[in-house]
């Protein structure tokens, strides 16, 4: 399998959409954030330029612009940069986009890709560090992406060229120079399966985005003194795979949710309340490793601070390892 | 495509305002006997707006509407029995009961989706107008809007990102703000038009109770957007008495189409919204004037329509509501494994 | 102590902050949505028709100039109407107003309140249903207040107006016209305290808003057949109450949650996952009740089916009772 | 309150621009030699603006600046040491730490909350406008932003929410887009001014590289503003060569105020706007040519400034990283029992 890095997954996959269906449209090309890949953006500037459009900054008419198109026949990729550059599109995303296929009666289809970055990143600031997964989650309508390796975002990503319905892609800027291996061919990969990357039988972890790689990391350090932890990554959030999720937390009897959102109503609450309306009984009360309920901090310390990182999941692991 | 509307397409503009007319009345009937309704934004008064504009545009133009509704919806050909049945929540609804009043929605008629927000259809009509150019069409977008829209930040944006890419894109604003009234809206701007002219717009402006007019100018117009790029027009209008009601109300009664030929029957509160604005009356008089219709033909048309209409309430009355069931279909258009 | 309705406890309340404070201004003064107490509305605006000011439909710069002119020394009181007209002013909401003290180092507070109308409230149709709180409650920095009945209206409008941090009050269409007790005197109902509105040894209901009102209803329901309800309403869920729901959900070993928002990352899932990670060994799984993930239709079929009502709730009771 | 300003006032204003200008180049200078700041954007090109407008506002009144923040903090008085340490994110930065390049507060200098969003000034300002009118108070809000703030929807609301009522605001859009380059804007207006001219704000054009002539304009414009009506002033800039970079670079070089009174030693690739543009020198030749300072003085001037600069950065450095407790304070100005 070839080695790559999680930009160029990207671009690939976005690249493959490209060459394989003539309605792909991409509104917003700043879409690695000068993180990666130059040569193939490069390229694929230079063969699609017609196809590419650099709208005014203007978020609430270029989200109302991406789902009009969509539901007129194109298949646009709408890049926003910055999560919170979005959020002058909330409207137009959660109650334009995300109704129209339901409030229509199902006479129209939105396949439009609403892709932007989140998290912190590294000097993003209070206003540029946020992760808006949860709040996407409790719209009705929207699929839901959270791609944590070069594979995933390629499979994920050529999935979502070939959804009829809108589809939130959120992506950790930190995760833009991740290297990995990458299936050659067609390699989508269906929305709803949530993938067991690592295998164990002492403890679940579940983890999205950039946390799965720190509960990797976590798990790795575990390892070593013995404890085996098995590493789930939903991948989507809607559909959320829930069976694979139970199935794991009641083999191990142990849980530990870990994204990087603000605590209250998050994702890793959602999986705990999943866990434990399915009944498993658990040997040790779950526990969720988030962001806590703050805004993120300027300055690196603050940062530190407001991060889930390798330390805490595993502080978490041995808390439930009692 | 410019060249003047021939006597029988006037007669069928006619027939299509008409029609629009007393789909309205009836939805004030069905509100009468009919609590489940919901809170109905009619087009009585705007009728030679809408259907002008649906006159003069081509099969696969797509239009975008807001609130009010339901009469670019009936202009453009939807099935008045399935409009019906859509204000009034039943599975024989044009979406399927889903949408209701604020959101009628005909694929086949060129609506893809009916927002409710203010600024709701003039931002997906610019995505509209991307989509048909992008895909080689020769047909263009139309979002109608009222002057309410100009208030939120996202129709300048529409009206700057329309003119920046050459979006063909008719912006219909129907304007029932009285002078300084601040009903609808509260824009600065000494006139509406202000606005996108500013933004390298073309404007126009033209009396929404006269449907000769809103035809031929809308024809015009439609010229330069097939060329590529966009334009606004104002459609100005004088508010119909009860558009402010809550519960629609027969605040101007029922039309009497022989109000047209003998104004001096008309009497009430609201005289003078009926003699001097209602664009109906006025149509049907210019008719009658320059010989293109008679007294009988328009008691004709005007019997024929009230025919559609009960045939219409019978079929959205007869129609079911939706099964509890379809409150979870069609969220998406794909389910996964995952879904329930 | 007087009884009175919802929309008269909430004009009361205005009121009364209008009397003792002459910082305090109404923007948007639509705030009964013709649904209550016209006399005490019409004094209101002969009285304070200078302090009341009507926004043109700009939602955006609307909640701008309530954050701005809270920085600089006034109490606004912003109406949207319904909550999702309040989507247009996303950004300003969650990323202006609930950021300012946090990210000035604290030079900055921003007494604001932003007031809307939720929930699925009859005829309301795709767009105008929506219950938003999940998505409030996951922006750290707003205060988020349901209240469900006269007494706490009046007595939580009290505290917000006292209140230095920005606060979403949240108020179900459907409640406008309840009738109930309101405490005379000064009523302010502290941010963080739930109520138990009923007290049973059997099961813990926990509910919000309009909820609190059907909870009450099924537990009523239930009392029937012998089975001993305990209702709690967090009354404000930023900041939450978790100790109190905790104590009854340990009490009652059985908990159901009820609240109008979607499921997936909902309040009902945050209350469940709350419990479950401070260890109440329960006797049966716990269950949430709210409205699926789907958007609301319009026809009055369609909102029955997606509203949790009276039935499902006591239905949930009988799950967890086993 | 127009009355031209003095010779001492000018002598003070180009100690200002000054400061800010060595306060920007400091800045390079710790990017230079530390990763930890993040992305700046330096307000060097544009001091007259930024200067002049602080000149002629008055204790009291309101200021909301963007991502492009320094220099108008530190116009306006901030401590320059503490703005630094913000920037590096330290604890005794203006914001403790929490704010950085982006965010620069200071509420004794008139700044209560800066946003780095596209649009978050001008919309505070409307706020900041009202309140300061509702308070019965004489001073006035400004608004500084860029001309890529033209092109979101909260810009026109703004625009229209301040004419509508009649707030005392001031807008200063500093309009750093060369024509066509749509580096920063995509505005379809042939002109900025068009937009708030159509909602009928009185609007003005300066050249932003004249200090005397910023200063001017904004003083007889304040009149208007303090008498209710919001004013919307565009500062026509060129680009600073070093701005489009992530990380600030020196692409001009440490500014050589020898360079008044000897444009000939210029040299390098951007000569031209050094020449031409740079604010700082061209406002130095004016003050010497008029006779109103010597080059001994501006030379003292600017050892003074960069002595303060060195304080700033020694007292920044020495400041430490925020407890990581502290990460956690704040959100809230009032904590509950309910809070962990
Ligand atoms: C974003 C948003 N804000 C507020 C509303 C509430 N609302 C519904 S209709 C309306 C007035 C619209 O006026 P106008 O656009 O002129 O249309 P008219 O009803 O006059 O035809 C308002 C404010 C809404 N639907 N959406
Ligand atoms: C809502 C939003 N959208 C996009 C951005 C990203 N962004 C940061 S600065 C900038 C350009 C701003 O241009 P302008 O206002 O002209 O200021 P300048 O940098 O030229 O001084 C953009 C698009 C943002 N910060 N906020
Ligand atoms: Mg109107
Ligand atoms: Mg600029």
């Amino acid at each position: 399998m070839p080695r790559k890095s999680y930009a160029q997954a990207m671009l690939d996959a976005i690249l493959a959409a490209f060459e394989s269906d003539p309605t792909t449209r991409v509104i917003g090309p700043s879409f690695a954030q000068g993180r990666g890949a130059p040569e193939t953006q490069e390229a694929f500037f230079k063969t699609y330029g017609a196809r590419i459009m650099q709208p005014p900054i203007s978020e609430g008419v270029t989200a109302a612009l991406g789902a009009g198109a969509a539901m007129a026949g194109l298949r646009p990729f709408v890049n926003f940069g910055t999560s919170t550059f979005a959020f002058e599109a909330w409207n137009q995303i959660v109650n334009e986009a995300a109704n129209a296929h339901f409030m229509s009666g199902g006479q129209v289809t939105v396949p439009v890709i609403y892709h932007m970055f989140a998290g912190i990143r590294g000097g993003g600031g209070v206003q540029h560090s946020q992760s808006p997964q949860s709040m996407y989650a409790n719209c009705p309508g929207l699929k839901l992406v959270l791609p944590a390796s070069p594979a995933d975002i390629q499979g994920l990503i050529a999935t979502a060229f070939r959804s009829p319905d809108p589809t939130v892609i959120i992506n950790h800027t930190k995760l833009m120079g991740l290297e990995g291996d990458v299936p050659e061919g067609d390699v989508a990969i269906p929305f709803g399966q949530a993938e067991v990357k690592r295998e164990g039988a002492d403890v679940t972890l579940v983890a999205t985005s950039l946390m799965v790689q720190r509960a990797l990391d976590a798990a790795d350090q575990l390892a070593g003194d013995g404890v085996k932890a098995e590493v789930v990554d939903p991948r989507t959030i809607v559909p959320l795979d829930r069976e694979t999720i139970i199935a794991s937390a009641a083999k191990t009897g142990r849980l530990v949710v870990v994204d990087e959102a603000a605590a209250t109503c998050s994702i890793a609450a959602e999986i705990i309340a999943s866990v434990a309306e399915a009944g498993v009984a658990l040997t040790a009360p779950p526990v969720r490793v988030t962001r806590p309920d703050t805004p993120v901090g300027f300055s690196p310390a603050l940062e530190r601070a407001a991060e889930p990182n390798v330390e805490g999941i595993a502080g978490a692991i041995r808390r439930v390892m009692g | 495509m410019t060249e003047a509307l021939t006597g029988e397409d006037r007669v069928a503009l006619f027939a299509r305002m008409l029609l629009m007319r007393r789909f309205e009345e009836m939805i004030i009937h069905v509100a009468q006997d009919n609590t489940d309704i919901g809170r109905n934004h009619l087009y009585i008064g705007h009728e030679a707006t809408g259907a002008a504009v649906a006159q003069v545009l081509q099969p696969g133009d797509l239009a975008h509407t807001t609130h009010r509704n339901h009469g670019h919806l009936i202009a453009r050909g939807a099935d008045p029995g399935k409009a019906l049945a859509e204000i009034m929540g039943r599975a024989g609804g044009l979406n399927q009961g889903r949408g209701g009043t604020w959101h009628l929605t005909d694929r086949e008629a060129g609506f893809r989706s009916t927002s409710a927000m203010v600024g709701g259809s003039i931002g997906l009509s610019i995505g509209s107008g991307y989509a048909l150019r992008e895909l080689g069409t020769d047909n263009v977008a139309v979002a109608f809007f009222g002057d309410g829209v100009l208030d939120e930040g996202i129709s300048y944006e529409a009206l700057n990102f329309a003119s920046q890419y050459d979006l063909p894109v008719l912006f219909v604003c129907e304007n029932n703000e009285r002078e300084g009234a601040h009903e609808t809206s509260r824009l600065a701007a000494s006139r509406l038009t202000d606005v996108p002219r500013a933004l390298g717009i073309e404007v126009a402006t033209v009396d929404g109770h006269d449907a000769d007019a809103v035809a031929a100018r809308t024809a015009e117009l439609l010229v330069t957007v097939r060329g590529g790029r966009p334009v606004f027009l104002e459609s100005q209008l004088e508010r119909w008495p009860g558009s402010h009601q809550v519960k629609p109300e027969f605040v101007t009664g029922v039309t009497d189409l022989s109000h047209a030929w003998d104004p001096a029957a008309i009497s009430g509160e609201h005289a003078g919204w009926i003699r001097d604005f209602d664009p109906i009356l006025r149509f049907a008089r210019t008719l009658l004037d320059d010989g293109t219709a008679s007294r009988e033909e328009i008691a004709a048309i005007d019997a024929r329509t009230i025919e559609t209409m009960a045939a219409a309430r019978a079929f959205a009355e007869a129609s079911p509501y939706p099964d509890p069931e379809a409150a979870a279909h069609d969220v998406f258009a794909e389910r996964s494994a995952a879904d329930a």
